[in-house]
């Protein structure tokens, strides 16, 4: 039922429970439209996540993932430098799987950051596009 | 060279009104705020600094003062309300005590005896002088002529006009120096530009930029007003002071009463301003102010009771007031002219005449230098 | 509320053999959702998920009937889970939460889908596309409740007591609003004397009160509050515990002066003493016995003994008389267990470097020396002299050891300049200032700044009263600061100021001074070992750091500790008052019920699985920044002792740092576990439209 | 007109972050507060910033949680769009009249969609957005909103009726009368907050009529992420500002204009405005003329250092003047005081002006206390020990409403106006949660002065 780009193409957003998250809300808030094929899943924070919940998401069948973190506004001390460099161990771990390490992204959106979420979501889809 | 701060100054400034010195925290907005501040010549700040830190030597050499015509925006807008309109007018009363080389003028403007009591003095002169030397009283008809021979009064109008001149002169050149700094200024340029100093003696036209024209009018009337009578008494008196009653539409006549008129008027508007302090040009007061305004206003107002007597042709009440009326009109002229106030009408002009010139010379050299390069 | 968009839809077979029994609603949000997402379809998908048991959907489920449907079902279909998708779990997860307890079902079993905010109104013109993804948000929903386990919020004892660290201002008031809430409150002072910092100070800006008489005021009240005990003297020897559960040794060190003494006696004694030493309270402009009493109104009004100074020589206790001093007393140790910390350790005065503005020489103070030598009972008596030679120019540099550059000034010790702004400074020079023009109006002044800060309600006025009173200003910046030479050959006074002075064009100005006072900045006090103790942050600055800058400005990190007054940073007594009562307040609200009540989102540890590695230590250790909440224990286990990971329930935030490091995945975040997100993960892709 | 009534222990009149956290504290105490806010969605200021200084937090982000915190604490209840118009004391404590202002929607009806905002076709300037952006005549008032409920501008309503149409709960509601509730409350904290003064008070400013002159909050919503154009452009004619000038003191510390004292926050929030806007427009060279950089509080200086290397122009300046040429470029009129004392005219695209902090509510109207004659801020008769106290006992003040300050000195201050409130509460009798018997002494604190 869905069209076909949205059954090819499933991007999981991984979106803080303080930043992100709300910032998800405002965008449908603001009623401004997106793909249907994002699915936002609400993380305390995604700090929580070892490098294999990633790869397995890909290996079932997500064809991106991204990251909406506080950025360095994460009520955890330290908690984003540390999801920082396990992203991009995670990217090179990719890389030795062939696959794209733009498909796993890492960004920070806050509550009202409307534009950027959309241009994330944007993004990954232009991506996956190319990519297929 | 370091500047030596000398707090003495500020208690010395208060005797001239500049008590708001202190007030001002340097911000700057006075300055930027007068139309008038620009190019090299920026003020008030400036000589409000001088003024707080004591720079006499800097401020003596400050035609600044003299370029502000207080048309009060500084002191509206002042976030201190540290008043540097007024504050700027102390320092016009302090510089004329400066260049003032007798001294006098620092008196009168720091003491009201001394102020009073001169003008009382030299009243009392003129009044000496006619009880013991005044002509035979015609008595059935007004003989003025015959009371106060016109060739006494225009000798005594010449010895006057003398007196003032040079103690106005002296000071002034006091004050050219201190402006100039002692810079020698070649003839042609100070010639040329001399008609810098007579537009600006007549019209005083600067004072059109920094404010609505309705002052200035009335102040260039008052000029014209004030220049037709001294004409009238000390270069034409012989026109001027005469028994033979004159058609309504002779011109000494028409412009008597025009200058009269006139004088009256602004004088009279004048003080009631300062009585009202709407504007902030009004809004402070020092005596010499006062005795500047009442002065002129009496003047006008004998002279108007010698004109009215002398065509009711009752010749005791004329030759009294004739006398009252120069027991008012000289002491103004030789105390206010020279030491007081009035002392403005030449060193307004003159500090535009010197800013001129002192901003070619020094524009020449480097004009000389670019193209010798 | 009409029920009439409510469709009943009862699912048979799954969840019969004793699996979970989700119930799940689905709303129409009056047609917000409904419109773009066909409802029924949703329903219809959902209905055939395993575990779900009854799936519904409502016109509005957040309305009272929209929950009595909820608390229907959980009652008549035993319904052991509950997923409502709606709108965003921000405005109504804890509206069903609370559905659930009323419905006798632990609140914690409970998930939320959105389905509006993300679903329906960000996909207007796709319903195919938006139904879809609801379904799969839906599917995601139950597929993560399944694995939901019930949770109770954390209840951790508390104890009703709180130590206060610091006898100045800001302790005092700190532990009168603690007593005034009916905690008991020890306050502790390391010195002998109550007061810090404010009993050295004169007036104080911006009402002119004199900082004796505030004091005064203050320990009126705390020395007879039943709640408060005084200590001085005490120094904390050891901490250890956490949130609500702190236990504290304190060393008392002894006096060396009995209670009773009478003024006649103290003042024998202390005239009897043959040992002296630089007065602390003087800051060194004058000296004092090795027994003293730095002011008449000093709280308490006893003399104390400097042991560091006391040869024990005997000499007071002899002038005293019988048993009015004990120089034998030895140090005691006490045990607290509080329940909270407040610190309010105080401030240091930045001490110049000699040279520096020409620090050393004679004539040259600090501001606070200065504002000794203004109190009449100061070592001048508040005369204006220098070596007995009247003042007459005094001149006054602001910004001495604050709002230092590198490379410009020299830094401390600890190989940092003080960069920061003092914030007192600017207002308490010109309040001195003012004071001077006032009472010595022939005095001249002399005032060198970079900015005049009198940022606060009232500050303003000293500027402008100054500057009126003849105060003269002049401005410097950071490259060319004020040199202060000796005027030699000066009759006017023994030392000139020079400046670049940018209110002057620029131009170099000098100033005759007899007296230069050094406007010092303010330094953290040295806390010694608290630091350590209590895992104390601190910032760039060296202040100690409140856990947010913006929104939690008295908390620290550190769960139960809180920050009042000038250990925090540069403030006024208006400022440090403010804080500490805003210290108290938390410090009341965490103690009110005499238990903590904290978030289960916790970390919890399968000890089954835990294979002792130290992965979630170390990364707790170094990254969570406050104490760390996870520690390994010794278990036994049939003879063999093997290490496991213990986390303290009260300590942890939650972050889940530990649980990505975890090789056998025996740490979890209660609530939000990896398997739950897995699951989620599935549903998301496997469920059929 | 039905007059309900309310028992609480605390009143709290003003919902912004002051507000919200003295109510917090209290509530987290186990006192009853109500919170009565003027405007229709609590959040004050602080939730239409953009971003914080000196620790650049998305203002938004750490503003809804306290806001979400407060409405949903079970302590705490709250009524937007309404306002008290009369305190007066009791034997125990104060009894006020509060006006609930009419949305003409029903609040437990409405769901926030937002579809009679769509159907709405009146376009207004949006207060929220510092007039710079539209709103309808039926509107939640902005994204954030808490609660998120429309309301209807009657005054600028035509009366089309669509929003009724298309209402899903039909809980649009012309008829709505304003009802006065009756709150009894022990004690009473302000938190009235602040409001910018008018930039027509400054004729040598333009008098607010220069369309490319701001003031700091517009500028705050232009950079803010939601904000009304989404980017920073200049609203004369939308052209991207190349060069943007602050005009600090532009209101405050200027006895002209009647303020004599500082609004404290501006040099901050004009550092923090620069540093967003090189942020967002790499090329913009932007100056602040200032007359004292005052910054004073944790990690300012610092911040201020920081904007100044990367070269954000700070000239010691007081504006005299602003004009505008004839492509509406704003020229300022300064004396260059840190050079040679010359007077020049300097051309921007845009200019910030940082206009005075000034009571955001006159108290004396409905409460009993007095304010300074000086400022208009509520006076605060024990500045030194109890910065809360004000004239009258039993009511506190807290944040803007006893003299500018910013966000965290604002939240200290709500604690400690909460910690006297809740003395003062025990004090007549009131208490809020009763602790458990404590389990078994664990050490005795002797009552000992040594």
């Amino acid at each position: 039922m869905a069209n076909e780009t949205h059954d090819k193409h499933r991007i999981l957003v991984l979106a803080t429970e303080t930043c992100a998250y709300p910032g998800a809300d405002n965008v449908g808030q603001i009623h401004a439209e997106y793909p249907a094929n994002a699915y936002i899943l609400r993380v305390p924070a995604p700090v929580i996540f070892p490098e294999k919940f990633y790869l397995d998401c890909f290996d079932k069948g997500i064809s991106g993932i991204i990251v909406m973190s506080c950025g360095h506004e994460c009520p955890y001390p330290k908690a984003y430098d540390r999801l920082a460099k396990r992203i991009s161990e995670v990217h090179g771990l990719m890389k030795e799987r062939n696959l794209s390490p733009d498909r796993l992204r890492l960004c920070a959106i806050c509550t009202v950051c409307s534009k950027s979420f959309l241009k994330e979501i944007r993004r990954m889809n232009e991506v996956l596009a190319a990519s297929a | 060279m370091s500047v030596r701060v000398n707090p003495d100054l500020r208690e010395e400034l208060m005797g001239f009104g500049g008590d708001d010195v202190s007030a001002c925290m340097n911000c700057g907005n006075c300055t930027a705020i007068c139309p008038l501040s620009k190019d090299s010549t920026v003020f008030p700040r400036k000589a409000i600094r001088y003024m707080q830190l004591g720079m006499k030597d800097h401020l003596f050499r400050s035609p600044e003062p003299w370029l502000c015509y207080y048309c009060g925006e500084c002191s509206d807008t002042c976030p201190r309300d540290a008043n540097p309109g007024e504050t700027m007018m102390a320092a016009r009363r302090y510089l004329t005590s400066l260049y003032d080389w007798t001294g006098l003028s620092k008196r009168l403007y720091l003491s009201a005896a001394w102020e009073l009591g001169l003008l009382l003095f030299v009243a009392l002169i003129v009044g000496a002088l006619f009880l013991f030397l005044h002509g035979p009283l015609v008595r059935d008809h007004v003989e003025l002529t015959t009371f106060a021979p016109t060739a006494w009064v225009e000798l005594g109008d010449w010895i006057l006009a003398a007196m003032l001149s040079f103690f106005l002169l002296t000071n002034a050149y006091r004050m050219s120096r201190a402006i100039l700094g002692g810079e020698k200024v070649p003839l042609s340029l100070g010639l040329r530009e001399f008609k810098t100093l007579l537009i600006h003696g007549v019209t005083q036209k600067r004072w059109q930029e920094c404010e609505s024209p309705t002052r200035w009018l009335k102040h260039l009337l008052l000029v014209t007003a004030y220049a037709t009578m001294l004409l009238m008494v000390v270069v034409f008196l012989r026109w001027f002071q005469t028994d033979e009653i004159r058609s309504i539409w002779h011109p000494t006549r028409l412009l008597g009463y025009y200058a009269t008129a006139i004088l009256l008027y602004v004088t009279a508007d004048a003080m009631i301003s300062r009585l009202r302090k709407r504007e902030q040009i009004h809004k402070h007061s020092d005596l010499t102010d006062w005795m500047f305004l009442i002065l002129l206003f009496l003047t006008t107002l004998t002279g108007i009771f010698v004109h009215a007597f002398r065509l009711a042709d009752w010749p005791m009440p004329t030759y009294i007031i004739y006398v009252i009326h120069l027991m008012i009109a000289v002491p103004m002229l030789v105390i206010e002219v020279p030491f007081g106030k009035w002392a403005h009408l030449l060193y307004r002009p003159l500090a535009v005449y010197l800013t001129t010139v002192r901003d070619k010379m020094k524009a020449a050299p480097a004009g000389t230098q670019a193209s010798a390069g | 509320m009409s029920r009439k968009g409510s469709g009943e839809l009862r699912s048979g077979g799954s969840g019969g053999n004793g699996g979970p029994r989700v119930g799940v609603y689905i709303c129409h949000c009056g047609g917000n959702i409904s419109d773009v997402v066909a409802v029924e379809h949703v329903v219809e998908a959902v209905r055939k998920l395993p575990c779900v048991v009854i799936a519904r959907r409502h016109m509005f489920m957040c309305s009272d009937p929209g929950q009595n449907l909820v608390l229907e079902d959980v009652v008549n279909e035993k319904l052991d889970r509950v997923v409502v998708a709606a709108c965003s779990p921000t405005l109504h997860e804890l509206t069903f939460r609370d559905t659930l307890r009323r419905a006798g079902l632990n609140p914690y079993l409970y998930e939320h889908a959105n389905i509006r905010e993300q679903v329906s109104w960000a996909s207007k013109s796709d319903p195919e596309g938006a139904t879809d993804k609801a379904i799969r948000l839906v599917a995601a929903a139950v597929a993560k409740a399944c694995r939901l386990r019930p949770l109770e919020p954390l209840r951790v004892g508390a104890s009703r007591r709180v130590a206060v660290i610091g006898g100045g201002i800001a302790g005092l008031r700190s532990a009168l609003d603690l007593a005034s809430q009916g905690l008991a409150v020890a306050l502790l002072e390391r010195s002998p004397f109550f007061g810090g910092r404010a009993a050295q100070l004169d007036q104080v800006f911006p009402t002119s009160d004199r900082a004796s008489d505030l004091l005064a005021e203050l320990m009126a009240k705390a020395s007879v509050d039943p709640n408060i005990s005084l200590y001085t003297g005490a120094e904390v020897a050891s901490t250890s515990g956490y949130i609500g559960n702190f236990h504290m040794k304190v060393t008392l060190h002894p006096r060396g002066v009995r209670e009773g003494i009478t003024p006649d006696q103290a003042r024998a004694a202390i005239e009897a003493c043959p040992e002296t030493a630089a007065s602390e309270f003087d800051y060194g402009l004058a000296r004092r016995k090795a027994i003293y009493q730095p002011c008449p109104d000093c709280h308490p009004p006893l003399p104390a003994i400097d042991w560091e100074t006391c040869t024990r020589c005997g000499k007071c206790a002899e002038a005293a008389g019988e048993g009015a001093i004990a120089l034998e007393a030895p140090a005691r140790e006490i045990d607290l267990d509080v329940g909270a910390i407040v610190l309010a350790t105080g401030f240091d005065p930045y001490e110049p470097r000699t040279g520096e503005y020409g620090y050393g020489e004679h004539g040259v103070v600090t501001l606070p020396q200065f504002i000794r030598m203004l109190n009449e009972r100061g070592p001048t008596a508040g005369r204006l002299t220098v070596d007995g030679r009247p003042v007459r120019n005094i001149a006054f540099i602001h910004c001495v050891g604050s709002r230092q550059v590198d490379g410009i000034h020299a830094p401390g010790p600890d190989g940092k300049v003080n960069d920061y702004c003092s914030r007192v400074c600017c207002t308490a020079t010109l309040q001195a200032a003012k004071e001077v023009r006032d009472r010595f109006p022939d005095v001249n002044v002399f005032d060198f700044y970079q900015d005049i800060r009198t940022y606060g309600r009232g500050h303003e006025t000293y500027y402008e009263d100054t500057s009126k009173q003849g105060v003269l200003f002049f401005r410097w910046t950071a490259d060319a600061p004020p040199v202060v030479e000796a005027a030699t050959g000066d009759p006017d006074a023994a030392l000139v100021v020079k400046v670049k002075d940018t209110l002057t064009w620029g131009e170099e100005v000098e100033v005759p001074a007899d007296l230069v006072v050094l406007s010092t900045g303010i330094m953290p006090r040295d806390i010694g070992s608290l630091v350590e103790m209590l895992k104390l942050p601190r910032g760039a600055d060296r202040f100690l750091q409140e856990v947010h800058p913006k929104l939690r400005p008295v908390e620290l990190a550190v769960g139960g500790v809180f920050l009042a007054g000038t250990c925090q940073g540069p403030m006024d007594i208006t400022e440090s008052a403010a804080a500490a009562s805003a210290a108290a307040v938390k410090a009341s609200a965490l103690l009110a019920k005499g238990h903590i009540e904290l978030d289960p989102f916790v970390a919890g540890v399968d000890e089954a699985l835990c294979t002792g590695g130290v992965g979630c230590n170390s990364v707790c250790v170094e990254e969570c920044g406050a104490q760390h909440a996870i520690s390994l224990v010794e278990r036994r286990e049939g003879g063999e002792t093997r290490l496991v990971a213990e986390v303290n329930r009260a300590v942890c935030g939650g972050c889940g740092m530990c649980v990505a490091v975890c090789p056998s995945r025996a740490i979890q975040v209660e609530g939000w576990r990896l398997d739950q997100f897995e699951s989620m993960v599935d549903a998301l892709l496997t469920v059929e439209g | 007109m039905s007059n309900r009534k309310l028992s609480v222990d605390a009143l709290v009149i003003g919902g912004g972050i002051a507000g919200l956290q003295a109510a917090i504290d209290l509530g987290d105490q186990g006192y009853q507060v109500l919170i009565v806010e003027k405007a229709p969605s609590i959040g004050g200021k602080m939730i239409s910033l953009s971003k914080v200084f000196p620790t650049l937090d998305c203002s938004s982000c750490i503003c809804t949680p306290r806001m979400a915190a407060a409405s949903h604490h079970k302590n705490i209840s709250i009524m937007t769009y309404a306002e008290v118009e009369a305190t007066t004391r009791t034997h125990d404590g104060f009894e006020a009249t509060v006006l609930q202002k009419p949305r003409y929607v029903m609040e437990d009806d409405c769901t926030g969609c937002r579809l009679c905002e769509f159907a709405c076709p009146v376009e207004l300037p949006h207060e929220f957005e510092g007039g710079l952006g539209a709103r309808k005549a039926v509107y939640v008032p902005f994204n954030n909103a808490i609660p998120q409920i429309a309301l209807v501008d009657l005054e600028n309503c035509i009366l089309c009726g669509r929003c009724e149409k298309v209402c899903p709960t039909k809980a649009i509601n012309f008829l709505q009368e304003p009802e006065r509730v009756t709150v009894e409350a022990g004690a009473v904290i302000l938190a009235t907050g602040y409001t910018l003064s008018d930039m027509s008070a400054k004729e040598q400013y333009g008098g607010g009529r220069l369309k490319n002159v701001l003031d700091g909050l517009q500028v705050e919503r232009l950079l803010a992420p939601h904000g009304p154009y989404g980017r920073v452009l200049r609203p004369g004619d939308g052209k991207i500002p190349d060069s943007v000038a602050y005009v600090q003191c532009a209101g405050s510390r200027d006895r002209s204009l009647g303020v004599p004292y500082c609004s404290r926050v501006c040099c901050m929030y004009a550092i923090k405005q620069a540093m967003l806007l090189s942020g967002s427009l790499p090329l913009v060279d932007i100056t602040i003329y200032y007359m004292d950089i005052r910054a004073f509080g944790k990690g300012f200086e610092q911040f201020y250092q920081n904007a100044k290397a990367m070269g954000i122009e700070f000239v010691k300046a007081k504006v005299a003047k602003i004009t505008e040429d004839d492509q509406q470029n704003p020229v300022l009129r300064i004396e260059v005081m840190e050079e040679d004392g010359r007077v020049e005219e300097r051309t921007h695209d845009m200019v910030v002006l940082s206009p005075a902090v000034l009571p955001g509510w006159d108290p004396s109207r409905a409460v009993l206390v007095d304010t300074d004659d000086e400022d208009g801020f509520v006076h605060c008769v024990q500045p030194k020990l109890a910065p809360g106290y004000t004239s009258q006992a039993g009511i506190f003040v807290a944040g803007n409403a006893a003299g500018p300050k910013d966000i965290p000195d604002s939240i200290v201050e709500a604690g400690a106006a909460a910690a006297e409130a809740s003395a003062y509460l025990r004090g007549i009798g009131r208490r809020g949660y009763e602790p458990e018997p404590a389990s078994g002494d664990r050490s005795a604190l002797v009552g000992e002065v040594t």
